[in-house]
């Protein structure tokens, strides 16, 4: 979370500041790594401008002990592109820590060069729960929740609204499999059942056969463990061949764009991410609004606000303990109750921010709106019936 | 006439070029600023230009035909002094063993493409199926990594022999398609299917031989220490030499004749007695060998293997090396590798438009170079070949 | 008269799909004739080339080669059995050179092992130089400029000069039979005659080759042919000596049909 | 499985069939009269998808209502500004590169697709994301048990069907088709007649262009989403079409499309894990082209020895 007196100077004339205050303060360099191009670059993109802004907001703060340059570099989503720039960036000494990766391949097979090198990261976008927990990195943190809770929580609150019978679509990809696997566990703990589960690729359009199959199996809910492409694909298809359920996504398809792309169609789906509702928060609106102002080509995305979190957790551990590796790796450590836009931040032995809730997000008059206040936790609309 | 050579020409020219490459090579790395990676390029082109146009090149180039030997050792001394330059940089160290290893690769290509015209498009398959093979021997079993590294390779070789029957019956697109086929195939495969952990892909163990482990850095004294990637590079450095031997001798004997000859005229060769069928087998088996011995080593070095590092997307980047380096030429095939592997990373600076523009570099050189940058000569059995 | 023969062909026939290209034809050659071959486009004389070079099937009829039957063989066998032709369209690969199309014809001779051509280099440089030297001789008894060209790419040669390599590419394995197709295509009456001058002097070398040669220039077959068979249609309307041969009504006719 | 369940994927079967048939015939046109793969061309389908799209806003931003008039004026946007692209690749990417190896003409025309998809996704409004195209035919349906046939799907698959039978038409009946099918036949003697071939060239690849980008707002209407890079996997399907049905052999084309579809519809029922019907359709790709080594319905030109 910003202090306020930043926020107004923020708020008038940022860049110029940025640029009067600059040449004074010693520069510290800090890495961004995301996918800048292919298919998932939109997230990338709106990773990097959340980042930068954070740069452009801290150097604009007269508080700042230092000026930020920001090293954004493109993983291209492969994890053998991402092992050479995060050997790049970890390699060179200037560059003091890092905000990296949205997809879990590529922080998969980075995390080691991160540990090699000792250059303390927090991984903004990357939601497989082995990025944290399957080693004992202490340069790896993350500020995103892991798909556990998520699904945890989504299993649950169906379960909840008497939902028996589940479709399952995911994404062969790591992120779509992931989904599947701990959402099946949790709906089995719940009592639901899966009638049926496919999986597809990444890149496929057309879904009509197995929608067919799904539209025999008669299930209530349609659960799809994939990013927005996906699952704008599938939705159509769905109304397209008349399945009639309710549609439940994950943090992959909370996005602008997944609105814009199914219009009304995307009335009444259901989606979970980590992280308090930003909306709710006080950062979270400034974030939204800082964002806009400064014109980017591209919407933030679901995960903007945790890169831009992300970004400004590392700048107060350096702004603590000063730009040193070492030091800033023990301070992210112990982060603990840090006020972000994204909620509370604390990281347990792992590193992971053990996100205290998940929100619970319906489309309604094609706008995501956090369950609670929408017309149907209100009872005053009704999704499909189970 | 006899073969061998009566006056021999000067060998200081070539010498001269190689140490200019070699310090071009290092300031390439070197730079980071926009400026200094553009009037880098810049002078590429130039220098290439002059090359063309003036006897320097021909002085040079006859000078590698008539005393191979020598200058070969040159380029290798040269290559190594590079590579000592960046003793400390790991990045600089891991983009050449990129380079290197890329390089492997494609000469594997030219074998099946440049002589033989057996077209692949799942080139970057055979090198997945190599450091599969690294990542499953090296965790799962006690086998000395040299011969995890040759397993690799056989068994790039076994796989690609799957393909063998329906490449020797089709020619020309007809065999592409199967190619193509195979590399998506073979990607949606590994994604699909958990055994070898799926999309999430598999951790390799760094490559240790005689008890040296590659993955640690190298103290000298007290305060130096060497990146750890240096073992790696000169690895690599190693194999890429010893690919590079082993074409050039394919090439410049009966066998690289018979690969011509079935290539461009698959009915006269077959008049004249040539068995097509084993010829291209050969070109095949051999090229995914070498693919994968680079895979095998190219994972260990990363550390990780995932089918997205596999797709065909990537394997045309393979071929592109290949044809815009100059069919058939090893010397190309590796200057093409170094452009193509180190410039998308120079770009960075310009983020999302990379691949824009590396595109757009790609299209004039076919347009405007057609025979790639360094065009196939006759073939030269022995040195000094052909001076009548 | 028969057994004489070098080659013999019984009721050849080749189709594609509806067409007969060659109909039941039959065909005997001793060693050391030349036998011109003749006949409108398209009447199968090329066809009969390919099919007895094993590129294509017979449907029906056998071929005796030296005594042993050559019916359906693949081209390899072929080749080694002593038949070597040239194409109607040049073949050679151009962007070869000389002496590298020359050994392709010398396929037969070279040592193919793995081995030896990747590590026995010594040993492989003696080998080439025993072929550089019979490629030079075969060159210069062809022709006394040719030899100079040797390490040229064969694309940098003129027509005649092509059709040269060609032949001394056909004419290096050391056939016993030897197929020429049209070689006068494509060059000037004065190149066909210094070629044919050539092919004469080889044959005078050679006395044991035997030659069945394609050609339309009724003046390169008067020449050097002992005698003539003629397609048409697929089908031998005429046999015997180029007089006779031209006297025919059938041929005139065959040929007249194709003028008209 | 019931007999309308079996409709259902029959109709699924028949709607995908049509639009890979649509893009392999472009790669069998181009293959035809010039040898080459154009390997851009699922990128440029995806061209047309987004000029239509464009077209589309155009058009209401000037208040056009009625959604026949939008079909249309969509549909003839893209046809025109991608035929015009096509001619424009053939002109100034592929003739040049003619005598040059065919692999050559596939990279470049693989690179141009490269640029075509980069520069939707930077320049285009996020690009990077997918886009919603408007639904412009009557959604209503009548649907039998499990079978549901909406009525934009039945025109859709009529007008793929139609569009692939006017260019058959085109290049069997009328004089241009003569030309393109003599250029084909042999090019030498066909410009020694006098034709002129590279006009004939680009009007070919115009017209193999043109029925990309309709099959692009085919896909735009059907799935009513569109994306930077729906034409990666389109451009390589339709190109295994084609050579699977034999290339420069329009009917093979067709075959070679809705056999892909059935394929692909057959691995998505049958296995536990629909992704594998990618590896099956491949799979058996690889086997047909082993068992026909020049395509279902072969190349007629016997080679010239």
């Amino acid at each position: 979370m910003l202090p306020r007196p930043l926020r107004h100077a923020a708020l008038c004339c940022a860049l110029m500041l940025a640029a009067g205050t600059a040449g004074a303060k010693e520069a510290v360099k800090l890495v961004f790594i995301g996918p800048l191009t292919g298919g998932v670059s939109a997230n990338g993109l709106g990773g990097r401008n959340a980042t930068d802004l954070a740069v452009k907001l801290r150097n604009a703060g007269p508080k700042a002990k230092y000026r930020y340059e920001l090293v954004s570099l493109d993983d291209e989503c492969k994890p053998n592109i991402g092992v050479q720039v995060a050997t790049k960036a970890a390699a060179d000494r200037s560059i003091v820590a890092g905000v990296t990766h949205y997809c879990s391949t590529v922080a998969m097979a980075t995390v080691d060069v991160y540990h090699k090198f000792g250059l303390p990261v927090v991984v903004w976008g990357a939601v497989l729960p082995d990025i944290t927990y399957a080693n004992d990195y202490a340069e790896v943190h993350r500020v995103n929740g892991t798909m556990i809770n998520q699904n945890d929580t989504a299993a649950e609150f169906m379960t909840g609204l008497k939902y028996k019978r589940w479709a399952v679509i995911h994404d062969t990809t790591d992120y779509g499999k992931g989904h599947n696997k701990y959402f099946s566990e949790y709906l089995a703990k719940n009592g639901g059942r899966i009638l049926g589960t496919f999986g597809v690729t990444a890149d496929q359009q057309d879904f009509s056969a197995e929608l067919t199959k799904i539209k025999e199996l008669k299930p209530e809910v349609v659960y799809f463990g994939g990013t927005t492409p996906l699952g704008v694909r599938i939705r159509t298809q769905m109304d397209k061949l008349g399945v009639k359920a309710v549609f439940q996504g994950t943090s992959g398809i909370v996005s602008d764009a997944y609105i814009e792309g199914l219009g009304p169609l995307a009335e009444g789906s259901l989606a979970f991410r980590e992280g308090a509702p930003m909306e709710k928060l006080p950062g979270g609106k400034f974030f939204l609004e800082q964002y806009n102002a400064q014109k980017y080509n591209d919407p933030p995305e679901a995960y903007g606000a945790f890169a831009f979190a992300a970004a400004n957790l590392v700048m107060d551990a350096i702004e603590k303990v000063g730009p040193d590796r070492r030091k800033v790796r023990s301070e992210l450590n112990r982060t603990r109750d840090y006020q972000s836009v994204v909620g509370t931040i604390t990281f347990d032995d792992h590193r992971q921010n053990a996100v205290p809730l998940i929100t619970k997000l319906v489309v309604q008059d094609g706008k995501w709106i956090v369950w609670e206040d929408s017309d149907y936790a209100k009872g005053k609309r009704k999704l499909v019936k189970p | 006439m006899n073969a061998r050579v009566t006056q021999r020409p000067a060998l200081w020219p070539a010498f001269v070029a190689t140490a200019a490459v070699a310090s071009f090579a290092y300031l390439f790395l070197r730079a980071e600023a926009q400026w200094e990676v553009a009037a880098l390029a810049a002078g590429a082109v130039v220098a290439l230009l002059v090359l063309g146009r003036t006897r320097l090149g021909a002085v040079v180039g006859s000078a590698w035909g008539a005393r191979p030997t020598p200058l070969a050792w040159g380029a290798l001394l040269a290559a190594l002094v590079v590579v000592a330059l960046f003793a400390e940089d790991h990045f600089a160290l891991l983009m050449i063993a990129t380079v290197l290893l890329y390089g492997v690769a494609c000469l594997g290509l030219t074998i099946q493409f440049g002589y033989a015209g057996v077209v692949n498009f799942s080139g970057a398959a055979f090198f997945g199926v190599g450091g599969y093979t690294a990542a499953v021997l090296a965790t799962h079993t006690a086998l000395p990594h040299l011969l995890v590294v040759a397993v690799g390779g056989v068994l790039a070789g076994a796989i690609g022999s799957l393909l063998v029957l329906p490449l020797l019956r089709t020619r020309g697109h007809y065999a592409a398609l199967i190619t193509v086929a195979f590399a998506i195939l073979f990607k949606t495969f590994l994604e699909v299917n958990d055994t070898l952990g799926g999309p999430q892909g598999l951790k390799v163990p760094g490559m240790r031989m005689l008890g040296w482990s590659f993955n640690d850095n190298i103290l000298v004294g007290e305060d130096v220490e060497l990146s750890f990637y240096l073992s790696y590079a000169v690895f690599s450095l190693l194999l890429l030499a010893g690919a590079l031997v082993l074409v050039r001798r394919l090439e410049r004997s009966w066998l690289g004749l018979s690969l011509d000859a079935v290539r461009i005229d698959e009915t006269a060769a077959s008049v004249f007695g040539f068995e097509v069928a084993r010829w291209k087998i050969l070109a095949f088996t051999l090229g995914n060998v070498l693919a994968g011995v680079a895979g095998a080593v190219y994972a260990m070095m990363t550390g990780f293997v995932a089918p997205a590092s596999f797709t065909i997307a990537e394997s045309l980047i393979l071929v592109s090396i290949v044809i815009l380096g100059g069919v058939g030429n090893p010397v190309g095939v590796l200057a093409a590798t170094a452009l193509v592997v180190v410039l998308p990373e120079k770009l960075q600076v310009i983020q999302e438009y990379r691949f824009l523009l590396f595109s757009g570099f790609v299209i004039l050189v076919l347009l405007f170079r057609p025979e790639g940058l360094l065009p196939r000569k006759l073939r030269q059995y022995l040195p000094g070949w052909g001076r009548a | 008269m028969n057994e004489a023969a070098l080659l013999r062909c019984e009721g050849l026939s080749v189709r594609f799909g509806g067409l007969t290209a060659l109909n039941g034809f039959d065909l005997w050659l001793r060693e050391g004739e030349i036998l011109g071959l003749i006949g409108p486009n398209g009447s199968g004389k090329t066809t009969f080339f390919n099919t007895l070079t094993g590129l294509y099937r017979p449907a029906s009829g056998r071929a005796w080669f030296a005594g042993a039957e050559i019916t359906g063989l693949r081209p390899q066998a072929i080749y080694d059995a002593g038949i070597a032709r040239t194409f109607q369209r040049s073949r050679l690969c151009l962007p070869l050179s000389v002496f590298d199309n020359l050994m392709i014809g010398n396929h037969r001779r070279l040592s193919l092992g793995l081995w030896f051509n990747l590590f026995r280099r010594t040993r492989f440089a003696g080998e080439l130089q025993r072929h550089v030297e019979r490629a030079r001789a075969l060159l210069a008894a062809f022709h006394p400029k040719l030899p100079e060209r040797l390490f040229d790419p064969a694309g940098a040669l003129g027509m005649i000069d092509r059709r040269r390599v060609e032949v001394c590419r056909a004419l290096i394995s050391e056939p016993r039979l030897l197929l020429l197709d049209e070689p006068s295509a494509g060059m000037t009456h004065d190149e066909t005659r210094e070629l044919m001058d050539d092919i004469l002097a080889t044959r005078e070398r050679l006395p044991g080759l035997s030659i069945i040669l394609i050609e339309h220039e009724m003046g390169v077959i008067e020449r050097v042919s002992d005698r003539c068979v003629v397609l048409n249609f697929g089908e031998k309307i005429c046999e015997g000596p180029f007089a006779t041969v031209v006297a025919d009504r059938q041929v005139q006719e065959a040929y007249l049909g194709v003028a008209a | 499985m019931d007999l309308s369940l079996l409709g259902q994927y029959v109709l699924n079967g028949l709607m995908l069939g049509t639009i890979y048939a649509m893009v392999a015939v472009g790669f069998t046109l181009f293959f035809g009269v010039l040898d080459v793969i154009k390997f851009s061309h699922g990128d440029v389908l995806m061209v047309g998808a987004f000029t239509g799209l464009v077209a589309y806003l155009g058009l209401s931003e000037l208040g056009v209502q009625s959604n026949a008039l939008l079909s249309l004026g969509v549909m003839l946007a893209a046809v025109l500004l991608i035929a015009l692209l096509g001619a424009a690749m053939a002109r100034w990417l592929v003739l040049p590169l003619r005598g040059a190896p065919p692999i050559n003409v596939l990279l470049i025309t693989l690179m141009a697709g490269t640029v075509l998809r980069e520069a939707i996704r930077l320049f285009y409004p996020a690009g990077a994301n997918p886009k919603p195209f408007p639904r412009l035919l009557p959604t209503d349906s009548i649907s039998f048990g499990a079978l549901t046939l909406r009525f934009d799907s039945a025109i859709l698959i009529a007008l793929g069907l139609a569009s692939i039978v006017a260019v058959h038409l085109l290049v069997t009946r009328t004089k241009l088709g003569l030309a393109i099918r003599a250029v084909a036949q042999d090019s030498e003697t066909a410009q020694v007649m006098g034709m002129n071939f590279q006009r004939v060239v680009l009007v070919t690849f115009a017209i193999g262009s043109a029925l990309a980008a309709l099959a692009g707002v085919t896909a735009g209407l059907y799935y009513n989403e569109i994306n930077f890079g729906m034409g990666l996997l389109l451009g390589v399907i339709g190109f295994s079409a084609a050579v699977v049905g034999g290339l420069g052999n329009l009917y093979g084309a067709i075959l070679g499309g809705f056999l892909f579809a059935g394929l692909q519809t057959l691995g998505a029922v049958w296995f536990a894990v629909p992704a594998y019907k990618d590896v099956f359709a491949f799979a058996v790709v690889i086997l047909v082209m082993a068992w026909r080594p020049t395509g279902l319905i072969a190349e007629q030109s016997a080679e010239r020895v």
